[in-house]
């Protein structure tokens, strides 16, 4: 199994969870997070003062998958979670030794 | 009847108004109900009032503290003011410098003594009122870093030795008062005053962790925008109520004030976009209170025309007045109470002596007074209340300081955040 | 005095009222003090009440810009009022149109001036917190998607050539006025008006972002429901206010005003939980509304048991009426601005004609007026202020859009929420 | 006047009250504007005082449910008061016990019906609000584990089979008001009938799951904070207004209520500073809430002195019924309504004996009556309408369970929430 | 080392941590999620318009072990996060390469 | 790629991430995480009810990295992070299998 872990657009949160339900993913889960990168943060000023805010707010989605679906997965998460302007996020893919599901104790890629 | 007649009986009222209840006063119970109303109005205005507008402006983990400061003064300064601060500032006078000590205890003070058309205790309690709010605006100038403990030794000294003297010297028939100082509900008494004690606590205290760079932005804008909200409302009472009836002059005094505070948090929402690119809530609402305290000497004695100048004078000096504090003199007096509070007082306290002349919609001053004349009155005033309170203001925090072993909580309970470290509690706890 | 009797009084009062103070009028400190107050609790509505209520039902990406939305208004609703929108309201009469400009500046509103038992001024300001209220309310239309500029301008313009005519021709001695239309505190002056303009700029303006599929619900129910309550408590002020005098019909406007808001949040509770299976706060809250919105024009005319039936007849109507423009006709009147305040004070407007009837514990009508009359004589002057809003309201959306550009700020900014694309503030940072 | 005197004329004014307007008197619009006034501020303290102080205290997924406990709470009883229990609490009396039916849908109550000096349509609409208040009292007992329906038909029963009697024995004539029982805004009437019945609820229904352990701490100690601040401003007008007039002995009551306040909020700041170490937000506010409790019946019969002793008694007498409460008796009565309102208000009553004396300021006894005596006259009061109020809420509580399934709701709804499970709502959607 | 990270409901949180603890467990990190999975959102209804809130709020507990005690920590976090209804969520167990204590520069093993 | 895990205390955030910034680190995600350790949580008391507070507020920042920058990302993390007291935090490391840029689609490190 593969863990899926994508940073991407808070807004786009939900096109990705609708595209990836369409492919049969039963189960992910999401992260409000905050994210540095090429897209900048911004300034904030209040009564003169400046305040930099240096981190976005950006959404991470961890699902884990079985082996043969990952290529198709990202490609989902992709097309769904791409504007083409800077800060679209990222895709990053790990390997995952064990899973079990706490209800039933299946375990394995019966525990997706 | 004239308006220069008119100012010298409300100047006459004003010197009488510390005396005992005259025999021929009688109860005027649509003057009552208003006073009585305006107290409600100005403790509104500390709790939650200005409780909000400023735990707002500070981070998260310290919310709670600053509610703290506030709830403690008022606490603390109604039972001072009851066992002598109301006499110290409204007794008979020792000389015009303070009070005698003859209403300790509100003694004399029972259900019949009058003040004018309104019961004493009425006014004693509006009097109270004040009393919270003006050591509870030097809050902002040490948040986020000063033991609780002393917090209310600094307050409740600082109300004895600078709050009580000065309202009696202006209000309670002192020196100020014999010399024709205009101060309709507090630019001196209250705003002079907490202004410039708060930048000298500023800058005894020393400068938030990682001033400037790393302080955090406020953390509730819209908290901040309820308290001054409230505020507003807050201040028909402080400054209408100040006319001690219901009558044509508070409904003045309420206009005067309404249209300032508007006026102000125009301009300054102008101001910021222009500069800025953006006007943002929280230079609204900070233009509107700026627009409050400067208007608040001049209030009862000015006409809505008076309200306009002082809205935009108010916004325009408010504003560069924070720029100078922050990033020429480089205090952090946190929540900007100097360059709002002292600085709107100040301004207003000047600007009254031309802006009651009848030509601008006033009513005029004192027969015999010119503009000019009433500027050098006003300037002593105000000149007196600065160097007192500074010089009393340093005194009080040594001495605090001595006390409490340091006014500032150690470093690691600065990073934790006053919250938990001073109080035990967090501000939020919000699970989804 | 016979109901009859007593309602042609107040009509001739009404009648009255925008004439030049009479030469008898004398002080009432009781009703000044009550006007002052009331004036106070009329502010407070819109800062912080109206904010709250409306930023709570919006994201929290935009909670700030809708209480800046409110803030702004506040500010140049008030300067507007000062210069000439006072006067074209209740400065003499042109034909029964608007009023001439003799009351620009306040002019000759002094502190003795006066109107009824009250100082003029103080019914200025009164009157000035209703024209700073009535715009603020078309707020809920437009949030999360329109430039803080366009905000300013069409408001102005909106006070100035929807609101002021309006509350002349019913308030100011104007031609409604003369043909007895009966609107005692702004069924037709305050709901009507902004309630069909913000359906008109709604439906101009265009939808938000994704709506409705996508729009996020309310992100703060509990400051809704706050703003509510401050809404629920400032409209004593509204209404009772508008009797102008602390007696037993202003007591009486509070009694109809208190029960109508409470009998619509009960029903709409009740509708909820029979249609959706459970009862909700927002909904609730929107019912209290509701009711508030209905019982304004009749507040001074009926009986508790008018308000009753009011609020029932609210909360029912109301409900369905948001159903309809959501669901039927689309429109993304975002917060139910005319389903709740603008068909909230029809039904009002309408529905006094009958339960102003003393069968119904009411004043009673004019003499030898009917009930069906009366209807006749309301709908006309609801139907002419829906025509004269919704034309007037096209226009200067037009015109606003021209001078800034297009209302609508840009998709990016949209997204990333009025909050930090117009004020570059955020709402909330919370840390743990 | 002595105060012996004085006190026998407003005993006499309290016995005289329940009686139908007399022809004498005449509307003073002082009183009625004070009136109409404390009436607002007394709705302003249940929405959204209450509401914000007790939602603040319960967990995240709780606080809307919380806020809507309140709201229908103030709708229902809005409608039964109207309906019958004005009728039950102050119409004319049959035998001392209750009374008749003859107000019923306020019938007899139009415009020009006096009540002394004011209005009486102001007068119900005045009481109405504490009829409000005082079952939202009971919501903290409940907290986070009842239906929705159970509080709504708990609440409404509660109001007619206990309030109305109890006001009626004390307030409007009955045998309580002949015997000599001091209560002068509510100390039994309110307070020791709401927080008795705060008990026996809370003891039927059992903890909350996970007592004590595993609940969470109060999710946002600034809003019980706001909240408390609002009763505290509001109490002015519970308090105050229950003199029914704007005079010296309103004034008095509000410079006696807001010491007590203080000087609880103080003295409980010490005790926790003592004891833990630390003094809270949460334990300071309570600590006003506490105070103004136990002043309450007292505060327009004592004087200023009366106040802090009041205020520094409830502080001590609260704080250890607390701890009482939750660790000796172990009972989940969640946000200590018992032991602050219920404990603070017998306490008042039984306190007034001697702080009413003259020594102690204030405005002394019935004539021949001690202190000793008034003492025994208070206890049978209290006494009488704590087994009257127990007995009956086991009933009331019966029978609710009964109609609505058991008042509890589901362990899963527990778990998830009310806000969900009960009305479909979050309280915070707060995005980044 | 093993990276164990679970997905639960967050009123399962203080028994899961309590049961680690008495198995000698000193250290883990929690975080607050909002899952997708088998079981669903809800519907929440606002003046008559239905906003699908398709997410659950869920904790993710993310814990680093030695490799010898994964099938116990597993077992354990089982027991006490189950409720046997749906919706309790998975166990993933990721391999982690090095480690390290930032206040004693400690690494591997040493480092939990 | 590797995948770097470090959970630091809150207000160490902005140094960690101007000392990244400095050796040319250009993205990272940043969680509010809530941490228990050795460092202890606290005890809050409202109105006499103890409440005991397990977790500690802490911040979890992932970021991915080509391999030959493990060593030196550590090190740097790891000297901006430090105040020698307990509580300071950790550092995992995790291998990352596949890596996309959703913008551009690029893969491998040039998608960091
Ligand atoms: N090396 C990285 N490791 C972890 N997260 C990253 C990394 N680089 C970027 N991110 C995350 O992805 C987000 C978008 O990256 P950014 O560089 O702004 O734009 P883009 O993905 O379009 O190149 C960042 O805000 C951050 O949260
Ligand atoms: N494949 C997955 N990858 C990541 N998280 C998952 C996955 N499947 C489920 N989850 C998480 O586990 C939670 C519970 O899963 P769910 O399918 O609802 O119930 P159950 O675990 O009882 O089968 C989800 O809300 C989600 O947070
Ligand atoms: N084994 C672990 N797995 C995951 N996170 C851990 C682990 N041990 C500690 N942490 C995280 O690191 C933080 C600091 O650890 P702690 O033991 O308190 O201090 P120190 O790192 O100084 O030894 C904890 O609060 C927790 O968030």
């Amino acid at each position: 199994m593969k863990l899926v872990m994508a940073v991407i657009k808070p807004h786009k949160l939900d096109p990705v969870r609708e595209a990836l339900t369409e492919i049969g993913v039963t189960g992910l889960t999401v992260s409000e997070v905050k994210g540095f990168g090429r897209q900048k943060g911004h300034t904030e000023i209040y009564r003169g003062a400046e305040y930099s805010v240096a981190f976005l707010p950006k959404v991470k989605i961890e699902l884990v998958i079985p082996n043969d679906r990952v290529e198709q997965v990202m490609e989902v998460i992709r097309d769904a979670a791409e504007t083409g302007q800077i800060g679209d996020g990222k895709i990053f893919v790990i390997d995952v030794e064990r899973s079990m599901r706490i209800r039933t104790g299946e375990t394995g890629d019966d525990a997706l | 009847m004239l308006p220069l007649a008119r100012y010298g009986m409300a100047l006459l009222a004003v010197l009488l108004l510390p005396m005992p209840a005259l025999a021929e006063d009688s109860l005027n119970s649509g003057d009552t109900a208003w006073i009585i109303v305006a107290t409600a109005l100005v403790l509104f205005m500390t709790l939650p009032g200005l409780a909000l507008f400023y735990a707002g402006l500070v981070r998260s983990q310290a919310v709670l503290s600053v509610v703290m400061h506030c709830v403690g003064i008022a606490c603390l300064m109604t039972i001072l003011w009851l066992v002598v601060g109301y006499s110290l500032a409204f007794g008979d006078s020792a000389g015009g410098w303070i009070g005698n000590l003859g209403k300790a205890f509100f003694s004399g003070v029972g259900k019949d003594a009058m003040r004018g058309s309104i019961p004493e205790i009425v006014f004693a309690v509006f009097q109270m009122t004040f009393a919270i709010i003006t050591p509870a605006l030097i809050v902002g100038a040490y948040v986020e870093r000063i033991k609780f403990s002393s917090v209310l030794i600094f307050s409740g000294a600082w109300l004895l030795l600078v709050y009580a003297p000065v309202c009696h010297w202006v209000w309670g028939g002192g020196w100020m008062a014999g010399l024709g100082v205009m101060d309709f509900a507090g630019g001196i008494v209250v705003h002079a005053t907490a202004g410039i004690s708060a930048l000298v606590i500023a800058m005894m205290l020393g400068a938030r962790r990682g001033y400037p760079e790393q302080v955090r932005p406020p953390h509730n804008p819209g908290m901040t925008a309820t308290g001054a909200a409230m505020l507003w409302v807050g201040w028909y009472g402080f400054n209408g109520g100040s006319q001690l009836a219901a009558d044509g002059g508070a409904g003045m005094a309420i206009a005067a004030t309404h249209i300032a505070a508007a006026t102000a948090g125009m301009v300054w929402m102008i101001i910021e976009w222009t500069k800025f690119g953006k006007p943002s809530l929280v230079g609204a609402v900070t233009g509107v209170i700026a627009g409050l305290a400067t208007v608040t000497p001049a209030s009862g004695f000015v006409g809505p025309l008076g309200g306009l100048i002082l809205g935009a004078a108010a916004a325009i000096v408010c504003f560069y007045a924070v720029q100078i504090v922050k990033h020429s003199l480089k205090i952090d007096d946190s929540l900007d109470v100097f360059a709002v509070h002292g600085v709107g007082g100040i301004l207003g306290s000047l600007l009254v002596s031309f802006l009651a002349l009848a030509m601008f919609g006033g009513n005029g001053l004192a027969e015999g007074q010119t503009a000019v004349g009433q500027l050098g009155v006003q300037a002593i005033g105000v000149g007196v209340t600065l160097v007192w309170s500074a010089v009393l203001t340093v005194v009080i925090v040594k001495v605090t300081g001595a006390l409490t072993g340091g006014l500032r909580v150690s470093e690691d309970q600065e990073i934790e955040g006053l919250d938990l470290a001073s109080h035990g509690e967090r501000g939020y706890d919000i699970g989804r």
